[in-house]
C-alpha cells in the first residue's frame, strides 16, 4: 500500500462516547485525558528503590500514593507495582526501561486505558454511586491512590490537583460501559463534557 | 464483610476472590517418594475449622496481591491479613 | 444403630432403615431440633437433571421416590411438578444442555430442549428484548419442581417414629468411642450411647464429626443464602434458572418468590451471608425478569453447605469400621433427600454400597474418579 | 376542603389538630373512588380522615381488615400502590406518604373488597388450621396436583406484581462515617447531636420523611415546648453541621459483617414518578466505625376475640393519628392496655374530643394519677378487666365485650385501642448472631450481646422514658464519637420528664371464645398455637413453620412475642428458655430492583468492546457474547439466506484467498524477569525455556488436580521477556493463577506479569494470500518470507512508526499471522487491512468461521477444554514433560486419569452423507440400546465443513483413537437427530500441516 494511502488515525479510548457540551452550572464536569503516555512498572528486585532514586532523585513512598517527578506521575498500585503517566508524545515506557534496567519490568500501556478527569461540585456524590471506598477529604488525601472496582469495572482512581477533581483510569474496552454508568449516574447533577 | 488489605487498606468483599485454606500456599515436594499421597492431601483434604482459619484471598479488584487472612469462620471477624509472599521475599520501597 | 443428624437425610435414613431393612432399633440424634438443618432452609427444588454417570441414576431414583412420597408416608409433602427450566444463552451452552438432556434420557429421565420461542411461550415475562445475555432456549425437565421442605422432614420423622425409631433432639455428639479401629459408641451431651454402627448425616458439621474419628475430609463448609419475596398472586410457573448469572426462582404455594444464587464463597459456619451475593442474585433476577423490580425481598437466610472437592456427595464407609459417612451435598442436598436416605440405609444395613450411589466413594479423590459436573476442579467454592 | 370529604379530620385550631399542611390538599383514589387528604398525610391517615375503615382482606380467611398501626409493622392495611408497570403489591398504607394523584387498590379480594367470595373460607375454617396444607388436600392421590394445588395457588399470595419491566431506575451508593445513628427519635437525635458536635463524621438515618420518631406523635414537652419542636430544632442543627449527613426516608434494614449496614433511601416514592435522572430508590452500603442503634420500639398488641376487626388499633397508633395527622380514628373508643403508656391514648382521645367509654386494664391497681386523669376526662376505669370479644364486620367495630371479675358488659365502640407493652426493635442487634435477652421488668426481649461497634439507646434498649432516652442517647453518641477519637464539651441535657411506663404481661385473653388472632396477616389464631402444641410442634422454630406465625410481610413484628409466650405458657417454659426467632435481614422488605441498581437488562454486566467494534457493526457483523466481550460472529452479505451460507462463504474465502478476524479478545500477559522461562516451565506441561527468542509455541496448562485449565501460544521476545496468550474466557482466571503461582508458591523467582490484553488490538490474517496482504500493509522494506518469519516465528516490526508485533501462528490451519497493533490504531489498522483484503478478494470472518476451521484442524477449544478433560483425553498427552515438575503433573498421574478407557478425542462424520451432526449427542456402540450402560462418550463440537463438503465433528469416545473407522451411533433425543456416524481422525484438513508452513 502506498504511503499516501495509508493513514493510520489514532482514536482515543472515549472516541465517539464523549460529546462536548452540557449545562454551564453542571455539577459534574468530565474531560478525557487523551494525550497520556502510560506504562506499568513492576519492581523486580530489591535494587528498585535505589534505581528510582538514582534516576529520578526521589524516594518512592510506600502504599497507594501518588508522586510526581520529572513530569511523570507515579501511582502506587500494588506492593511492587506502579502505574506511570506522562502527558505528551514522548514515549514513557522506553524511558523508564532505560532508567530502571533490570530492576523493573516495564510495559507500555498507553493504549490499554482510558482516563477521565471528573470534577465539579457534585463529584463525590457521583462517585459514591459506584466507588466502594471513602473519598471524603479526611479519608482520601491529595496524594492518595486507589485501585478498586466501580460498577463491576476495575478502575484506578486518584485525586488530581484540585480538591473536587479525580482522575479515573480503566481498561479501554470497558470505557463504553463505564461511560454508561457515569452519564446515567450524573444526570441528576447535570453533566458537562469538556474537550481537553 | 470488609477485608483489611495490607496495601490498599480496608476494602469491600467484592474486590476479593477466595481460594481456600492457607495450606494451599505450601505445595508439597513433587520429588518426595510419597508425592502422590501428599499431593492428594494438599489438593483435597481440609481441616475446615469452625473458628480461626488462615485462608488465601486474591485482591484482584485492587492491588492484585494474594493475601493470607486470618478470619473466624463462626463470626466472620477478621483478625488480620498479610501479603502471602512477605515471608519469603523483599518489599519494593524499603 | 445410631444415625447422627435429624435433618432431611438423617430422617430419611432412619425411615428407610426401618421400612426397607426392618431395623427399628435406631436412635436418631440431633444437636438442635429436627428438621432444623438444611432441610428447613433451602429453596425446595426437586429435579434429576444431572449429567455425569454416577450422578444421574441416583438423582433419578430420588425423583421417583419424591413422586411416591405422599402415598408412602401419608403426609402431604406438597410435591409440585411444575417443571424445572434451565435457560441457555449461547450455542456452547445449548450443546452442553443437549449433552445433559441426552444423558438424562439414557437414564430414563425426562428432558426436553426448548428453543427461544418455546421458552417465550412458557415464560413470556422473561427479558427477551434488552438482555445482556439473550435467552436462546432452555433445558426443561417437566417432572422437576418443588416440595414443601418442612413437611418432608415431618413426614419422614413421623414415618420413622411410627416404625420405632427414637428421635432424640437437643443431643449433641461430643465424641466417638473407637476401639481397635472400630466405632463402638458415641459420647453426647445427654450421655454415652453404645452402638454397633454409626452413620453420620451431618452436613455442615461433617468435618467436626469426622475429626472425632480422626478423619480429615475433602469438605469445606460454606454458607448459601436464599431469599423469599412477599406473597404474590401466581407469577412464575415453575422453577427457572438463569444461565448467564447466578439466579434461580420458583414461587411457593403461599405466593412468595423463592430464589437464590451462588454461595458466598468463603468458609463459614455463621449461617449468614453478606451483601455482595444479595446484590448479585438481585442483579441476575433483574437481568432475567425485570418486572420484579418492585417486588420486595422479604427475608433472607443462610444455610451451611457441605461443599466437596468435586461438587458431588459422599455416601461411603470410612477407614473406621462400622462408621459410615453421608456428606458433601454441596447445595443440592434437598432434592437428594429420599434417595440419600434410601442408599445410606442400604449401606449401613448391608455394608454394601447401593448401586445408584456406588460412585460416591470417599477414595475417588485419591484415585481420580471424581464426579465433577461443573468441571471446576478441586475448589469447593466454585461448585 | 369540606368536612364532608374528610369527616374524621380534626378541626384546625382545636386542642389537637395535627401537623399536616392544610394549605396543600392532595387528591387520591382508593379502589377507583376519589378522596382527598393533605400534604404530610400518609395514605392510612388520609383514609382514616375520609372515613374508610375496610382496607383489605386477610390472607387465609379473607376477613375484613382495617388499619392496625401507624408504621412499618402494619399487618393489615396492605394495598396495591400505583398501576401498570409501576404497580407495587403489598404496600403498607401506613408508610406511604400521600402525594397528589396517588392511586391505591385493595388486594386479595374477589370480586370486590366489600363482597369477597373467598370469605367463605371463614366458614370452612376448620380446614385451614395450622399445618392444614399437609393433612388436608391429600386424597384421592390424583387430586393434589390436578385440583387442590392449582386452587391453593390461585388463592395464595396477596397482591399482584406487575407483569411489565419496572420502568424506574435504581442506584447503589456507598457511604462511610465514624458514627451511624439509626433512628431519629429522642435517643437518636440526642446521639446524633452529641456525636455531631464532636466533629465526628455522622450519618443519621430516619425511615420517616420527618425527623423525630415518637416525638411527632406525642403531646410531650422538651424544654417546656412541644417535643416536635425539639425534633425540628435538632434536625436544623444537624443539617447545618458539615460533618453530619441527615438521611430521611432511609431505612437501615440490615447489619452485615465488618460493620457494614444496608440502607434503602426512598428517593422518589413520595411523588407520582421519579423526575428525569432521579432514581426511585437508592440502596446504600454504609461502612460505619460505630453505630448507635436507636430504632425505637414497636407496640405489642393483645390476643383476644375479634381483635382483627377494622377499628381495633394499636394504642400508640391512635395517638399518632391524632397528634401528628389530626385525624380521629374513632368517635367512641375503648382502650385496652396492660401498661401505663396505653392510658395516654385515652387522655389524647379525650383531648381530641372523642368519647372514651372505658380504659380496660387487667392490672388490679395502677398509678393513681392515671385513674384520676381518666376520671377527669369522663372515662370509666375497668381495672382487672379484659376485652374478651370485639363485634363488628366490614364496616368496623361495633362493640367491645369486657369481662371484669367474670362479669361481662358490652361497651358500644367504633374504636378499640390496644396496648400490651412495647417490644424494642432488636433486629439490627441480631443480624450478626447476637441473642436478645429476656427482661422480666418489660416483659419482652431487649438487646443482648451486641455486634462489634454497636450500642443501643432509647426505647430500642428498653429505656422507654423520654428523659432517659434523651440522656442515654446523648451518652451513646458521645461514647461512639470518643471511640473514633472525637470529643465534645458536655452540653446541657434538654429538660423532659419520664412518663410512667409500668407494664404487666398479658399475651392472650384466655376467656376469649371467639377467633382470636395472634398473627393478623397470616391468620394464625390462638387455637392454631394450641393445635401446634398438641401436635408436637413446640419449639418456636417448629411453631413458626407449622403455623406460619411471623412469616408474613410484617415478619411477626406484632405477633411473634405473643405467639411464643402463648406456647411457653402451654409448655410451662420460661421465656428466657424459649428464646426468640433471630431476625434476618432485611428488617423491612426491600424492592429487588434496589439491590440490582444499574445492573439490570443490558447493563447486567459491563460489555467489553474491541477497537474494531464499530467497524464490525458498520460492516453488518452479527455480534455474539464471548465471555465479557462482544465479537463478530459472522458478516452476512445481502442475498445470503442464512448464517450457514455466510459462514461457508467466509471459510471458503479464507481457505482459498485470505480473511481477517479480530482476535483482540484473547488474553495477553506480558511476562518478564530472569526466571520467566523457569516460571513458564512450571506452569505449562511443555517446555518454554528452550523456546528461542523470536519464536512462539503452543502450550497447555493444567490445574493442580491434573485437569486441563487453558491453552494458548506463548512467544519469546527476549531472554527475559515472553508474551503469553490465553483463551478469551479464561484470561482473568489465568492471570490470577499465575499471580498465585508466583506470589504464593515461588516468590523467590524473578518474574513479573501484567495483562497487556488492552494495549493491543490483534488481527488474525489467514489464507493463501495472507503474506501478500501483510506485505502490502508493511510495504516493500519488510521481509516476510518464510526465512525471515517462519512458521511459529514472531517479530516486532514498526508500521509507519507504530510498533507492531507480527506472529506467524495459525488456528485455522492456513498460512496465517496474527498482527498486534497498539489499540488506539486498532480501528485504523483494521480498516487498512480490510481494504487490502477486499482488494485481494478476501473477506472478514467471525467466530463461526474460526470455529469451523479449528474443528477442521482438530484443534481443541472451549467445548473440549471443559474442566473435565485431561491432556491425554485431548490427544495432548505427548506434550507433557517427563523430565520435570509442573503444576498438575502429580495429580494427572492418578490411576483413573491414566485409565485407557477414558473418552478420548476423535473426529466423526455422518454415515449418511449430507446429514447434519449435532453437538451434545452421546456415542453408543453401533446397534446398542439407548441406555446409560451403553454410553461411550459424546460429541463436543460440530461444523459444516465446506472443505470436506459435509458435516464433521469432534467427540470424546471411550478408547477413541483405537476405533478410527468404526461405525457407532450418535444418540440425540434432544434434537431428534439420532444417526450413525463413523469415527475418524480429528484432523480433517491438511494433516501434514503443509499449508500453514507455506
Amino acid at each position: 500500500m502506498a504511503d499516501a494511502a495509508l493513514q493510520l488515525k489514532a482514536r482515543s479510548a472515549f472516541d465517539g462516547l464523549l460529546v462536548p457540551g452540557g449545562p454551564k452550572d453542571a455539577g459534574i464536569v468530565v474531560t478525557e485525558r487523551k494525550d497520556l503516555q502510560i506504562a506499568t512498572v513492576i519492581a523486580r528486585s530489591s535494587g528498585f528503590a535505589e534505581a528510582i532514586k538514582t534516576a529520578y532523585g526521589i524516594a518512592l513512598p510506600s502504599g497507594p500514593k501518588r508522586i510526581v517527578v520529572h513530569e511523570i506521575t507515579l501511582l502506587g498500585t500494588g506492593p511492587r507495582a506502579w502505574f506511570a503517566l506522562r502527558a505528551g508524545e514522548r514515549p514513557l515506557a522506553s524511558d523508564l526501561e532505560q532508567s530502571l534496567g533490570e530492576h523493573a519490568a516495564v510495559a507500555d500501556q498507553s493504549d490499554g486505558y482510558g482516563v477521565l478527569r471528573v470534577s465539579g461540585a457534585k463529584v463525590r456524590a457521583l462517585l459514591a454511586k459506584g466507588v466502594p471506598i471513602d473519598l471524603h477529604p479526611r479519608a482520601f488525601a491529595a496524594d492518595d491512590v486507589a485501585v478498586t472496582v466501580c460498577s463491576h469495572i476495575g478502575i484506578m482512581l486518584w485525586r488530581s490537583d484540585a480538591d473536587s477533581s479525580f482522575d479515573i483510569a480503566m481498561f479501554r474496552s470497558l470505557c463504553g460501559s463505564f461511560w454508561s454508568w457515569l452519564s446515567e449516574s450524573a444526570e441528576e447533577f447535570g453533566l458537562r463534557v469538556e474537550a481537553e | 464483610m470488609r477485608i483489611p488489605c495490607p496495601f490498599c487498606g480496608v476494602r469491600d468483599l467484592t474486590e476479593f476472590t477466595y481460594l481456600g485454606d492457607a495450606s494451599l500456599a505450601q505445595r508439597p515436594d513433587p520429588a518426595s517418594p510419597d508425592a502422590a499421597a501428599r499431593f492428594h492431601e494438599y489438593v483435597h483434604l481440609r481441616d475446615n475449622p469452625a473458628g480461626l482459619h488462615d485462608e488465601l484471598w486474591y485482591h484482584g479488584g485492587g492491588c492484585r496481591s494474594w493475601l493470607t487472612v486470618t478470619r473466624n469462620t463462626r463470626t466472620h471477624v477478621i483478625e488480620g491479613a498479610k501479603l502471602t509472599r512477605t515471608s519469603k521475599s523483599w518489599t519494593a520501597t524499603s | 444403630m445410631v444415625v447422627v443428624g435429624a435433618g432431611g437425610h438423617g430422617l430419611a435414613t432412619a425411615y428407610y432403615l426401618a421400612k426397607n431393612h426392618g431395623i427399628s432399633n435406631v436412635a436418631l440424634i440431633e444437636k438442635g431440633w429436627l428438621g432444623g438443618g438444611n432441610v428447613g432452609r433451602n429453596t425446595t427444588i426437586i429435579r434429576s437433571n444431572y449429567l455425569l454417570p454416577g450422578n444421574e441414576a441416583f438423582y433419578e431414583q430420588s425423583l421417583k421416590l419424591w413422586e411416591g412420597l405422599e402415598q408412602d408416608f401419608n403426609y402431604n409433602a406438597m410435591v409440585s411438578q411444575r417443571g424445572v427450566l434451565n435457560l441457555y444463552h449461547s450455542d456452547a451452552q445449548r450443546d452442553a444442555y443437549a449433552r445433559r438432556g441426552n444423558a438424562m434420557r439414557l437414564h430414563g429421565a425426562d428432558a426436553e430442549l426448548l428453543d427461544r420461542n418455546a421458552v417465550k411461550a412458557m415464560a413470556p415475562f422473561l427479558n427477551f428484548d434488552d438482555a445482556r445475555f439473550p435467552i436462546q432456549g432452555g433445558l426443561l425437565q417437566r417432572r422437576g419442581g418443588t416440595a414443601r421442605h418442612d413437611a418432608v422432614a415431618w413426614g419422614f420423622a413421623r414415618g420413622a417414629s411410627d416404625r420405632g425409631v427414637d428421635i432424640i433432639e437437643n443431643c449433641e455428639v461430643v465424641g466417638l468411642a473407637i476401639e481397635d479401629g472400630r466405632v463402638v459408641g458415641l459420647k453426647t451431651t445427654r450421655g454415652d450411647i453404645k452402638a454397633k454402627k454409626v452413620g453420620l448425616a451431618v452436613a455442615g458439621a461433617t468435618s467436626q464429626l469426622g475429626a472425632m474419628a480422626g478423619l480429615r475430609l475433602p469438605i469445606e463448609s460454606h454458607v448459601l443464602q436464599a431469599f423469599v419475596s412477599e406473597g404474590l398472586k401466581p407469577l412464575v410457573p415453575g422453577v427457572i434458572t438463569f444461565g448467564a448469572g447466578h439466579f434461580y426462582v420458583s414461587q411457593s404455594d403461599k405466593g412468595g418468590l423463592v430464589f437464590g444464587g451462588d454461595i458466598d464463597g468463603y468458609n463459614s459456619y455463621a449461617r449468614r451471608g453478606n451483601l455482595p451475593v444479595v446484590e448479585d442474585v438481585c442483579e441476575s433476577g433483574m437481568a432475567l425478569m425485570p418486572m420484579i423490580g418492585r417486588v420486595r425481598l422479604l427475608r433472607s437466610w443462610g444455610g451451611l453447605m457441605d461443599m466437596s472437592m468435586d461438587g458431588s456427595p459422599i455416601i461411603d464407609r470410612t477407614p473406621v469400621e462400622n462408621l459410615f459417612l453421608n456428606c458433601g451435598w454441596c447445595y443440592g442436598g434437598f432434592k437428594a433427600t429420599p434417595a440419600s436416605g434410601w442408599c445410606f440405609a442400604h449401606l449401613i444395613a448391608t455394608g454394601q454400597s447401593h448401586p445408584n450411589a456406588a460412585a460416591y466413594r470417599l477414595d475417588r479423590f485419591a484415585s481420580g474418579a471424581v464426579i465433577d459436573e461443573k468441571g471446576a476442579g478441586a475448589q469447593p467454592n466454585l461448585h | 376542603m369540606s368536612d364532608m370529604a374528610q369527616p374524621n379530620r380534626l378541626p384546625a385550631g382545636g386542642a389537637i389538630e395535627g401537623r399536616v399542611d392544610r394549605n396543600r390538599p392532595l387528591a387520591f383514589t382508593f379502589d377507583g373512588k376519589s378522596y382527598s387528604g393533605y400534604a404530610g398525610d400518609t395514605l392510612a391517615s388520609a383514609l382514616i380522615a375520609a372515613g374508610v375503615k375496610l382496607i383489605g382482606r386477610s390472607f387465609k380467611y379473607h376477613r375484613p381488615r382495617g388499619i392496625f398501626s401507624a408504621g412499618p409493622e402494619e399487618p393489615n392495611a396492605l394495598i396495591e400502590l400505583r398501576g401498570g408497570a409501576r404497580r407495587e403489591p403489598n404496600t403498607r398504607a401506613t408508610t406511604i406518604e400521600l402525594y397528589d394523584g396517588l392511586e391505591a387498590a385493595s388486594q386479595n379480594r374477589w370480586p370486590s373488597l366489600a363482597f369477597d367470595i373467598l370469605a367463605i373460607n371463614q366458614i370452612a375454617s376448620p380446614l385451614f388450621v395450622g399445618g392444614f396444607y399437609y393433612k388436608t388436600f391429600m386424597w384421592p392421590a390424583s387430586f393434589w396436583e390436578k385440583v387442590y394445588e392449582p386452587l391453593i395457588r390461585r388463592a395464595a399470595g396477596l397482591g399482584r406484581a406487575s407483569e411489565s419491566p419496572d420502568p424506574d431506575h435504581y442506584e447503589k451508593a456507598y457511604a462511610f462515617c465514624d458514627v451511624l445513628v439509626v433512628g431519629s427519635g429522642p435517643a437518636g437525635l440526642a446521639a446524633a447531636l452529641a456525636a455531631g458536635r464532636s466533629g465526628a463524621r455522622v450519618i443519621l438515618c430516619e425511615d420517616d420523611a420527618q425527623l423525630g420518631g415518637r416525638l411527632l406523635s406525642e403531646r410531650q414537652t422538651i424544654d417546656d415546648a412541644p417535643a416536635h419542636l425539639f425534633a425540628a430544632a435538632a434536625g436544623g442543627e444537624l443539617r447545618s453541621l458539615p460533618n453530619v449527613c441527615v438521611m430521611s426516608r432511609t431505612q437501615v434494614f440490615g447489619a452485615y459483617d465488618s460493620e457494614v449496614y444496608g440502607a434503602l433511601e426512598r428517593v422518589a416514592d413520595h411523588v407520582t414518578a421519579p423526575a428525569a435522572g432521579v432514581p426511585r430508590q437508592r440502596f446504600w452500603h454504609i461502612a460505619a466505625k460505630r453505630c448507635v442503634n436507636a430504632m425505637g420500639a414497636t407496640e405489642r398488641p393483645i390476643v383476644f376475640g375479634g381483635n382483627d376487626r377494622p377499628g381495633v388499633m394499636l394504642a400508640s397508633a391512635v395517638r399518632t393519628y391524632l397528634n401528628r395527622f389530626g385525624v380521629l380514628p374513632g368517635r367512641k373508643a375503648v382502650v385496652f392496655t396492660t401498661n401505663d403508656d396505653g392510658w395516654r391514648t385515652a387522655a389524647d382521645l379525650v383531648a381530641a374530643g372523642a368519647q372514651v367509654e372505658a380504659v380496660v386494664d387487667p392490672r388490679a391497681s395502677v398509678d393513681e394519677n392515671l385513674t384520676k386523669a381518666a376520671a377527669a376526662g369522663g372515662v370509666r376505669v375497668l381495672l382487672g378487666g379484659y376485652i374478651v370479644n370485639v363485634t363488628g364486620g366490614a364496616r368496623g367495630v361495633t362493640s367491645a365485650i369486657v369481662s371484669v371479675a367474670g362479669k361481662r358488659q358490652i361497651l358500644t365502640a367504633d374504636l378499640v385501642a390496644v396496648s400490651g407493652g412495647w417490644n424494642p426493635q432488636v433486629a439490627l442487634t441480631t443480624h450478626r448472631g447476637g441473642k436478645p435477652r429476656w427482661s422480666d421488668a418489660l416483659s419482652t426481649f431487649v438487646p443482648g450481646d451486641l455486634p462489634d461497634g454497636m450500642t443501643v439507646a432509647g426505647a430500642a434498649n428498653g429505656d422507654l422514658g423520654l428523659a432517659e432516652s434523651l440522656r442515654k442517647g446523648s451518652e451513646a453518641g458521645a461514647a461512639a464519637a470518643a471511640a473514633c477519637g472525637f470529643s465534645a464539651a458536655p452540653a446541657p441535657q434538654p429538660r423532659a420528664e419520664d412518663e410512667p411506663t409500668a407494664v404487666a404481661p398479658l399475651w392472650h385473653v384466655a376467656e376469649s371464645r371467639h377467633k382470636a388472632f395472634v398473627d393478623l396477616q397470616n391468620d394464625v389464631t390462638a387455637d392454631d398455637i394450641t393445635l401446634a402444641h398438641a401436635e408436637g410442634f413446640r419449639s418456636i422454630e417448629h411453631l413458626k413453620r407449622y403455623t406460619t406465625l411471623g412469616m408474613a410481610t410484617d415478619q411477626g413484628k406484632t405477633s411473634n412475642l405473643n405467639g411464643h409466650a402463648m406456647m411457653a405458657a402451654l409448655t410451662g417454659q420460661a421465656m428466657s428458655d424459649v428464646g426468640t426467632i433471630l431476625s434476618r435481614p432485611p428488617h423491612q422488605p426491600v424492592a429487588i430492583g434496589a439491590f440490582a441498581g444499574h445492573h439490570r437488562d443490558r447493563h447486567f454486566r459491563p460489555t467489553r468492546h474491541t477497537a474494531g467494534h464499530a467497524w464490525a457493526l458498520e460492516n453488518g457483523a452479527v455480534m455474539v457474547e464471548a465471555g465479557p466481550w462482544l465479537r463478530p460472529q459472522y458478516f452476512p452479505r445481502s442475498g445470503e439466506k442464512d448464517w450457514l451460507t455466510t459462514v461457508v462463504r467466509e471459510v471458503r474465502t479464507v481457505r482459498s484467498v485470505v480473511g481477517v478476524c479480530d482476535v483482540s479478545t484473547l488474553g495477553r500477559i506480558d511476562i518478564q524477569g530472569r526466571d520467566a522461562a523457569a516460571f513458564l516451565d512450571r506452569v505449562y506441561v511443555n517446555t518454554f525455556s528452550t523456546l528461542p527468542v523470536g519464536k512462539a509455541r503452543y502450550g497447555v496448562m493444567l490445574r493442580e488436580d491434573g485437569f486441563v485449565m487453558d491453552d494458548g501460544t506463548t512467544s519469546r521476545f527476549a531472554e527475559d521477556h515472553y508474551v503469553m496468550s490465553t483463551t478469551t474466557a479464561n484470561a482473568a482466571k489465568i492471570m490470577q493463577h499465575l499471580e498465585f503461582c508466583h506470589q504464593a508458591l515461588w516468590p523467590e523467582l524473578d518474574v513479573s506479569m501484567v495483562s497487556v490484553t488492552e494495549q493491543w488490538s490483534q488481527y488474525a490474517v489467514a489464507g493463501p494470500k495472507a503474506r501478500e496482504l501483510l506485505m502490502q500493509l508493511y510495504g516493500p522494506d519488510v521481509d516476510l518470507s518464510n526465512d525471515a518469519l517462519p512458521y511459529m516465528g514472531c517479530r516486532e516490526i514498526p508500521l509507519r512508526g507504530i510498533p507492531t508485533r507480527l506472529f506467524r501462528i495459525s488456528f485455522s490451519g492456513e498460512l496465517a499471522y496474527e498482527l498486534a497493533v497498539p489499540a488506539r490504531y486498532g480501528a485504523a489498522v483494521l480498516e487498512a487491512l480490510m481494504a487490502l483484503c477486499g482488494a485481494l478478494g478476501g473477506c472478514p470472518y467471525g467466530t463461526e468461521a474460526q470455529s469451523v476451521m479449528r474443528i477442521e484442524k482438530g484443534h481443541v477449544a472451549g467445548n473440549e477444554l471443559n474442566g473435565q478433560t485431561v491432556a491425554r483425553d485431548l490427544g495432548l498427552g505427548r506434550m507433557m514433560s517427563t523430565k520435570r515438575d509442573y503444576i498438575g503433573r502429580v495429580m494427572a498421574g492418578r490411576p483413573a486419569l491414566m485409565a485407557p478407557d477414558r473418552p478420548t478425542l476423535v473426529g466423526i462424520r455422518p454415515v449418511e452423507k449430507g446429514r447434519r451432526l449435532t453437538a451434545g449427542a452421546h456415542i453408543l456402540p453401533g446397534g446398542a440400546a439407548a441406555v446409560a450402560a451403553n454410553d461411550q462418550g459424546y460429541v463436543t463440537s460440530v461444523a459444516y465443513s465446506p472443505t470436506c463438503e459435509g458435516w464433521i465433528g469432534l467427540a470424546l469416545v471411550v478408547n477413541g483413537p483405537a476405533r478410527h473407522g468404526e461405525r457407532v451411533h450418535a444418540f440425540d433425543a434432544m434434537r431428534n437427530n439420532d444417526q450413525d456416524v463413523v469415527i475418524c481422525s480429528p484432523v480433517f484438513v491438511d494433516p501434514e500441516g503443509v499449508r500453514l508452513r507455506g
